[in-house]
């Protein structure tokens, strides 16, 4: 075998700690090595194009990248040395930067561990050999999980380049947090104006099956072929037969029901249409408030109900559909604020979250769109916001940014003035967030021109006065000062959470989510709709949080990416899968009882048992491989003697 | 001895591409500062690295192994580790019958995100090994033995 | 009783001038040919030119090649001693020396032990008609015996070569095929089993194709080789033709490590296939024990 | 006869010390339940009494041993070129076996000549058991008694056979009966003290009393011929190596306590920039002994290898070694195996059942 | 003797059902059994039960997959069938088994030491067994042993004398010696300091002559002519001699025995040269038993290795 090394100094991020020259030097004398150089950026056009001119001139038949990640740059190496005519599998990587270079101090260290790394890599790839994929066609159908504004325009943009679209959500309408909203910053445009022509869209749309309360319960399979099993919640109304008129709702004698959408402000009833552009527009029954299910009697719906759609005995019911694609799109929670004993823990009822304050402005709300405070109804004139409530705080748990909380507190402080005029708002916080297009003069005119008072500084505590409640903060902009102010209504610009249930799905779906619940995008930079699992990519708040126009922007990348995925008929087989050596099988089952794909079966040949892998189902995990005592299973380009190499290249020198 | 004499020992990483790998990557990105001597093998899940690697590793001259995979329920392969986490302990189990100090190896989670435990892991399993000093190594057969006495001058 | 308490023997020595039969040959790889998915061709040449000078073997002795680190395996040199510019193998890949052989490139070292074994009973075929039935790799063997006979025209009758594959892609030596079907001298049948788009020749089973050709078994020599269910039915084939089995010549595969009938694996009986073949008539291999 | 010459038991180490000098001394050694051949530690004394677990061939047919080492050297100057250079190893330095049985003396004789190019047959000599062979020395002690399972007579062996041996020394009492043998054996004990006529004698009995101990051969005399022929008769007889093998693990046990078993397995084992080319003892009862690259195995069940393992022994071999049986009945393919198959019942089954189809 | 009649009665009862019957009979010397495979009355005649019924027949039973034969079973032997069963390794319904009550066999390195320098095992020419005596004829003379002195030591702690899966169970069931195994065999082995047990099997294995008959005694061993041992791919070892190698096959041997391995010690038996080989798997079956409350051979369903559950209580993991 002819082996070129290449030790790359990514510009001084490699070079700066490393000696890359006597890597390479060092590099020459490791087995089959025929060449080896150092290069400023091998990913580059011309480090590429030196690779592929040392494959050429140096007859190569393998080539040993020392640089970055392989999880970073190993495709775009592979497709070099494809380009100068070698099996895209006859190269190996050896991760000098984030394992050497940025984390070591020592550069001499740091240079003896990139060569060991360097010979590692060689003795791998020296047991190296062709791998050619093999194709299996694809299932043209997208499973986009949340109906939020990022799932809406995923299923939209995947729907419409004509792909089928299976959309679930776990309330009974779409439409998610936006729906919610009284106004969208920074224009201070209708957000049920916008998002609902949308929602009807999705309705509408021929390619869109919609299937709202209702959750996904298990996905196997894999890319190109996910089996995905729903389970649609029983909310005890045929909708087949449900019109969405609405008589139901009006009749029903349990008023006291949680109002869900309304986040609480206000009760509602038993049997609920949980708003009017609901879509889709049909009723259902919360069980624990429904006097029928509560009490045993009731049955008032039922016999309201022209089309007689109620059915009381109603089950779950489990549908299940082959995908290509899946978007997940499950946005995200308000954080549980009554954490802050400070601002009462949730004993003081005028202390209300920034998204119960959006129903309040709603026309479409509980009170009409007129501002009443919860305590007693009447119009606030004082009313005080705070921000970075279960933001940016590490004592409990939630360091980050929100990212959103500065603007719609802008915002909310403008519809305040608007909706009342004579009133006054004072906004608490830790500094102005406020980078968009617009944004920033937004938040200059919520001061300049509608009078809100900002001050830079934490609250400390809040205590009712009479029927108002005194704010005591201090403003960091006056010396730490301390400021007490009289309030008729707290908002609280609470911070946002991974939706409940994330971690579960992201299980489901075997992608990484982070120690909050948010889910991993397969690069931070690069792959920011993509996932580590192929085929699952990743859409809105469930990512990380963001933004109305951040969330549509990665509702229509992540449909470009199923998009781009399912525009072909045939995938191509990643082929580091297992593979069984029949001479050396023996038949005794471990492989296909560890197996978590069902990728193993057994074969009859020539009257003897042997286990046989299913080349398209297999994800190449290589427990099938550890498991056969005799390892007749191998995973390529991962095979026994490969690992054996690199350990044997480690310890034996 | 490629480690560098006296300073390092040598210690093999086994991680598993999804996570660990990817959280030392974090723990690079992060420019988190570590103790040089490990060098890890990338392997597709932690399911499938055969406890046989780390005695390999463990009876070919490693002074330390160190295991790393997805955390329970977070597997890209759904399984893998949960059938690695049975495996590796009683591996651990075995070690002190073989007269090696089961301190020389130890398995745990990272995920990709967390590259400051990724930094604490590798910091302390580091300073462990150093604790227990350099293994005593089984003789190599007098034919390799030789043969690696004739490679030295090789190496400079 | 005789034998077993007989003097006991000397012991046997050996001295300096003794030959090392276990030291290969370092070798260069000058060409590596693609010859099919799964088969290489080498030609390699001796470094020491004087070795490769003095070099000689007879068609049908094979050769040990070593990739240093993985080991060796033996192969028939299926180039012709009539041409000497390299020695040529061809190696199908199977296991991990193999696999080892694949990764080679030209200009590489490897190993190579030989002349190894018996070969081809070429002398004894002067004058009659030969009839070549090789199929796959199995032609590798047959290759040198044919160059030779060809560099040797003179010396034989009527030359037939059949040779199959699975299908064209399988097909070794394709780049020679051409000049073999032009020769006049040769009367050459390639065959593959299977109907292929684009292919010219015979579409069938060896065994098959061969009783449609038909050879006249009088004054005539059959060489065979090929994967074992070929030859069975091929032997079926020749017999039904009228060919005796001491006008049968084929080769045997057996695994093999010392390659000087040392170490003890390749015995069919008390016959070693690495010393006393690889070439047996099939008169010769019906006196020995069956066990193939 | 040479002089008998007499070492006492007491100096037996001081005398095996003074051999190191000029030789490894090989001896046997109790080490847990086994008695195995080892480089003699100083001042040690040899296990005399329990007969060696297994048989001294390995100190001239080492278990592993070298045939070249390689290494690779990048050629600094031009790019892309490696040199490769082979490298032998060391010749063996002189050695002395002390106290090898009778039967592990003889057992070299089944080596010789297929190492030594099968005489007539001019085939490639074996430099490295050659040079290993007559660097070795044998001080044979003489069995006093014949175990169960002992049938070197079958083979022309005795307990006291002086066959192979440099010296043959006999346990009298409190000492060894030392008889040279050949010149080599004279330059071994030339140093010791001539023995009286009284130990000379001692030595004769126990000779003696230790071939009245020894199991007749049965049918005797023994027809070598016959047995060979019976063997191969039996070649195609599938239910006859079915039933001797039944019991058989397959295991490698018999064939590396064999005196007389020679296979080897060549592998190479390297670090990719060097590396040795290694000769290893292997075993015609394993599957991989024959299993063809093509997958295909000519001895895929234990029956047919076993079936070779006697066929070997008891026919191939004699007919191409003068008639020579490749087993010197040490029997201790026997006694150790686990499953207790005795390969003398084979012979006799073979026979037996050769004497019921004539 | 009325168990060796008995067992030789149920035997002839079932040769007409079944391809053959495995259990043992005698060896080449008196103190010495072998395994025997019974097709007809006359085999049956030549059945020995008893003290020197070493083997474990259940290792011969996957080589007769497809055929019915019956097998005489010790309580040891008994568990590795039932091993064999719950892997799916032999099938229950080719497979009858007679039981008995076991009363210990005997321990051939106990019998060498315990003769000494009187003679060597092969030098005695008979054994009679007198209650809880051997009485051995050797050079002419005789040597009485304590039964119990040279018993095998898995017989001293055995908890399953009674095959506990039987067809047809002969005689009475007896007390097990044992009511649990207390591992005190580990016990003796770790009073050594890790430095002491690292020489300990240096020096043990160097004596190995690579045979593979420890793997190949090993009834649960699956691979058989497969195994990594001598494969090149995968190339777990290599082939000199080398006491690393060597170790290091016992380890792969025990791992792949992990949560398997029944104890039936017939690794260490076959072991020509003495190396407690059995060591390693029985520290296995301790940690087996500990962190999955698994006993291979009696516990039914999956090995312990080979499932896993989403929580696992007993494994205490590192905390970082």
């Amino acid at each position: 075998m002819r082996i070129g090394v290449f030790i790359c100094h990514c510009g001084s991020n490699i070079g700066g700690t490393v000696d890359c020259k006597s890597v390479a030097e060092e590099s020459y004398a490791f087995p089959d090595v025929v060449f080896s150089t150092d290069t400023m950026y091998a990913c580059s056009e011309p480090g590429q194009q030196g690779i592929i001119d040392a494959i050429k001139e140096h007859n190569l038949s393998g080539v040993v990248v020392a640089s970055c990640t392989p999880r970073m740059h190993e495709p775009t190496f592979r497709r070099a040395v494809e380009r100068a005519g070698l099996n895209r599998y006859m190269f190996e990587m050896a991760n000098i930067r984030e394992h050497v270079s940025w984390i070591g101090k020592n550069k001499d260290a740091n240079t003896n561990k990139a060569a060991e790394l360097v010979r590692m890599a060689v003795s791998k790839l020296r047991l190296n050999r062709d791998l050619h994929s093999k194709s299996f066609p694809v299932t043209k159908r997208v499973l986009v999980i949340g109906g939020g504004v990022a799932g809406i325009q995923a299923a939209l943009d995947c729907a419409d380049a004509g792909l089928d679209v299976v959309l679930v959500e776990r309330e009974p309408s779409i439409g998610g947090k936006m729906s919610k909203l009284d106004k969208t910053f920074p224009t201070v445009d209708c957000s049920s104006c916008i998002l609902g022509p949308r929602m009807v869209d999705v309705a509408q749309h021929p390619n869109i099956t919609l299937y709202a309360a209702a959750e996904v319960e298990s996905v196997s399979g894999y890319v190109g072929n996910f089996e995905v099993t729903v389970r649609k919640k029983a909310t005890y109304v045929d909708w087949d037969k449900c019109t969405g008129c609405g008589l139901c709702t009006e009749k029903c004698p349990s008023k006291k029901s949680f109002d869900r959408f309304n986040e609480g402000v206000g009760p509602t009833t038993a049997i609920i249409i949980p708003f009017p552009q609901a879509i889709p527009k049909k009723a259902s029954i919360t069980r624990d408030a429904c006097r029928q299910f509560t009490k045993g009697k009731c049955g008032v719906c039922a016999k309201i109900c022209p089309t007689g759609a109620i059915n009381y005995e109603q089950q779950d019911e489990l549908v299940s559909m082959k995908v290509g694609g899946i978007v997940a799109a499950t946005g995200y929670d308000l954080m549980d604020w009554t954490v802050y004993e400070e601002y009462g823990a949730g004993r003081y009822p005028d202390v209300i979250t920034s998204l119960q304050y959006e129903r309040l402005l709603s026309a479409s709300g509980p009170t009409g769109g007129h501002v009443k405070r919860p305590s007693d109804g009447k119009e606030p004139k004082n009313v005080v916001f705070i921000q970075c409530v279960g933001s940016r705080d590490v004592s409990i748990g939630r360091p980050y940014c929100s990212g959103f909380c500065c603007m719609y507190t802008a915002k909310q402080a403008i519809l305040t003035k608007d909706h009342i005029p004579d009133s006054q708002s004072f906004v608490f916080y830790m500094d102005i967030r406020s980078p968009g297009k617009g944004y920033d003069e937004f938040t200059r005119r919520v001061q300049e021109e509608y009078g809100a008072q900002y001050i830079r500084g934490r609250v400390s505590l809040i205590y009712p006065k009479g029927d108002k409640l005194i704010v005591r903060g201090v403003d960091t902009l006056m010396g730490g000062q301390q400021v007490d102010v009289e309030a008729d209504l707290v908002v609280l610009a609470v911070g946002g959470e991974a939706t409940q249930g994330s971690p579960q799905l992201a299980e489901k779906l075997r992608i990484s989510y982070d120690s909050y619940g948010f889910f991993m995008e397969g690069h931070p930079k690069l792959k920011p709709v993509e996932t580590n699992t192929a085929g699952v990519f990743l859409a809105g708040s469930c990512q990380g949080l963001k933004d109305i126009p951040s969330s549509v922007a990665q509702g229509s990348a992540a449909a470009a990416k199923a998009i781009g995925l399912l525009s072909k008929d045939m995938l191509a087989s990643d082929p580091q899968i297992a593979q069984v050596d029949m001479k050396r099988c023996v038949g005794c089952g471990k492989c296909i009882q560890v197996c978590p794909f069902k990728a193993i079966k057994e074969v009859d040949v020539r009257g003897q048992i042997k286990a046989e892998v299913i080349e398209t189902v297999c994800q190449g995990c290589g427990l099938c491989n550890a498991t056969c005592p005799q390892g007749a299973v191998q995973l390529s380009h991962f095979t026994d003697n490969q690992i054996l190499a690199e350990v044997e290249a480690l310890c034996r020198f | 001895m490629s480690v560098l004499e006296g300073k390092e020992l040598r210690i093999v990483g086994f991680l598993c591409n999804w996570c660990s790998y990817g959280g030392a990557d974090t723990a690079g990105v992060g420019r988190f500062s570590q103790p040089t001597d490990l060098r890890i093998v990338r392997v597709p899940c932690s399911g499938r690295i055969n406890p046989l690697f780390i005695m390999k590793a463990l009876l070919s001259g490693a002074d330390g192994v160190l295991v790393s995979g997805c955390h329970p329920r977070d597997c890209h392969y759904a399984e893998g580790n949960y059938y690695a986490r049975r495996r590796l302990e009683v591996l651990k189990g075995l070690l002190p019958t073989l007269g090696i100090d089961p301190r020389r190896f130890e398995y745990t989670w990272v995920s990709a995100s967390e590259g400051q435990r990724w930094q604490h892991v590798v910091d302390t399993f580091t300073q462990q090994v150093h604790t227990l000093g350099p293994a005593k190594r089984l003789p190599d057969a007098p034919e390799l033995a030789a043969l690696a006495a004739r490679l030295e001058p090789l190496r400079n | 009783m005789a034998t077993n308490t007989a003097a006991a023997p000397q012991r046997p020595s050996c001295d300096a001038s003794t030959p090392n039969p276990y030291m290969p040959y370092l070798a260069t790889v000058v060409e590596v040919i693609d010859e099919t998915p799964n088969i290489k061709t080498f030609r390699v040449v001796l470094q020491d030119a004087d070795a490769m000078k003095s070099f000689t073997f007879q068609p049908g002795q094979v050769g040990q090649l070593s990739v240093f680190g993985f080991g060796e395996s033996t192969f028939v040199i299926n180039s012709p001693p009539t041409r000497m510019d390299y020695l040529q193998f061809s190696v199908m890949r199977t296991g991990e020396n193999t696999q080892a052989l694949h990764n080679v490139a030209a200009g590489d070292t490897i190993g190579v032990r030989g002349p190894l074994g018996n070969s081809f009973p070429y002398e004894s075929m002067k004058g009659k008609d030969i009839v070549f039935v090789g199929g796959g790799i199995g032609m590798a063997p047959l290759r040198t015996l044919l160059l030779f006979m060809l560099d040797n025209r003179k010396d034989y009758g009527k030359i037939s070569l059949l040779y199959g594959a699975r299908s064209p892609q399988d097909m070794a030596f394709s780049y020679e095929l051409p000049e073999w079907l032009g020769r006049d001298d040769l009367d050459c049948v390639l065959t593959i089993d299977r109907e292929a788009e684009g292919w010219q020749h015979k579409v069938g089973l060896i065994p098959n194709v061969l009783l449609e050709m038909a050879p006249s078994a009088n004054n005539c020599v059959a060489i065979t080789c090929g994967p074992p269910i070929m030859i069975k039915f091929t032997l079926q084939a020749l017999e039904k033709l009228g060919f005796a089995p001491e006008q049968i010549v084929t080769t045997l595969e057996k695994r093999m490590k010392c390659g000087i009938g040392i170490c003890g694996r390749c015995n069919i009986g008390d016959k070693y296939v690495c010393v006393d073949g690889p070439v047996f008539t099939l008169a010769e291999l019906k006196e020995i024990p069956n066990e193939l | 006869m040479a002089t008998l010459r007499y070492l006492p038991l007491a100096q037996v180490p001081q005398w095996l010390d003074g051999l190191a000098k000029s030789y490894t001394v090989f001896a046997p050694a109790r080490e847990g339940s086994a008695v195995v051949y080892r480089p003699r530690a100083e001042g040690s004394m040899p296990e005399l009494t329990a007969r060696p677990t297994e048989s001294a061939k390995h100190v001239v047919f080492p278990r592993a041993h070298e045939l070249f080492s390689f290494t690779y050297k990048a050629d600094p100057a031009v790019v892309g070129k490696r040199d490769l250079t082979l490298t032998q190893p060391q010749d063996p330095t002189p050695t002395v076996v002390f106290g090898a049985l009778s039967c592990d003396a003889r057992g070299f004789f089944a080596f010789d000549p297929v190492y030594d190019g099968c005489g007539t047959k001019g085939l490639a000599k074996d430099v490295y058991y050659l040079k290993r062979r007559q660097n070795t020395a044998l001080v044979v002690l003489a069995c006093r008694t014949a175990l169960a399972t002992c049938f070197c007579n079958w083979t022309g062996g005795s307990p006291a056979s002086r066959e192979g041996a440099d010296v043959l020394a006999t346990l009298v009492n409190d000492g060894l009966v030392m008889e040279a043998l050949t010149p080599k054996g004279e330059e071994l004990v030339s140093g010791l003290a001539e023995a009286g006529a009284e130990q000379g004698a001692a030595a004769e009995a126990s000779h003696t009393a230790a071939e009245a101990t020894m199991a007749p051969v049965p049918g005797a005399p023994l027809d070598p011929k016959a047995i060979a022929d019976a063997v191969l008769a039996r070649f195609d007889d599938a239910t006859f190596w079915q039933a001797e093998s039944a019991g058989c693990l397959a295991c490698g046990a018999c064939t590396y306590l064999c005196p007389t078993c020679y296979c080897f397995n060549i592998t190479d084992e390297s670090n990719g920039i060097s590396g040795v080319r290694l000769r290893s003892w292997d075993t015609c009862m394993a599957s991989l002994f024959t299993l063809e690259a093509s997958g295909h195995n000519p001895r895929t069940a234990k029956a047919n290898r076993l079936k070779n393992r006697v066929g070997h022994k008891f026919s191939y071999y004699p007919s191409l070694h003068g008639g020579r049986f490749s087993c010197c009945g040490c029997g201790r393919c026997i006694k150790s195996c686990p499953s207790s198959v005795d390969i003398r019942r084979i012979v006799q089954n073979a026979l037996a059942a050769a004497n019921v189809k004539e | 003797m009325g168990m060796q009649k008995e067992l030789q009665a149920a035997i002839k009862a079932i040769l007409p059902e079944v391809d053959c019957v495995i259990g043992w009979g005698s060896g080449p010397d008196p103190l010495h059994g072998a395994p025997l495979f019974m097709r007809s009355e006359d085999d049956a005649n030549r059945f020995a039960s008893g003290f020197f019924a070493v083997n474990n027949p259940a290792l011969f039973l996957p080589e007769y997959k497809g055929k019915k034969v019956a097998v005489v079973v010790k309580g040891c032997d008994a568990r590795s069938v039932g091993q064999l069963l719950s892997e799916g390794l032999i099938k229950r319904e080719e497979v009858s088994l007679i039981g008995f009550p076991c009363q210990g066999v005997v321990d051939h390195d106990k019998v060498a030491a315990a003769l000494g320098e009187k003679g060597e095992m092969g030098e005695v020419t008979a054994v009679l067994e007198e209650g809880d005596a051997l009485v051995l004829t050797l050079r002419g003379e005789t040597v009485r042993l304590n039964k119990a002195d040279v018993t095998a030591e898995k017989c001293m702690r055995c908890q399953y004398p009674n095959a506990h899966i039987a067809d047809t169970f002969v005689g009475e069931k007896r007390e097990p010696v044992a009511t649990a195994d207390d591992f005190a065999d580990l016990a003796v082995f770790e009073a050594m300091s890790l430095e002491e047990r690292q020489a300990f099997w240096e020096k043990e294995m160097s004596r190995c002559i690579r045979c593979y008959a420890c793997r190949n005694a090993c009834p649960l061993c699956v691979c058989r002519d497969h195994c990594v041992a001598t494969s090149r791919d995968p190339s777990w070892l290599t082939q000199a001699d080398s006491v690393k190698d060597k170790l290091f096959f016992q380890v792969i041997h025990a791992t792949h025995l992990a949560g398997r391995c029944t104890g039936c010690g017939e690794c260490q038996r076959a072991c020509p040269v003495g190396i407690p080989v059995l060591l390693l798997k029985r520290s296995l079956a301790r940690s087996v038993e500990k962190l999955f409350a698994y006993r291979a051979g009696i516990d039914e369903g999956t090995p312990p290795l080979l499932t896993f559950t989403l929580e696992e209580p007993t494994i205490k993991e590192r905390s970082w």
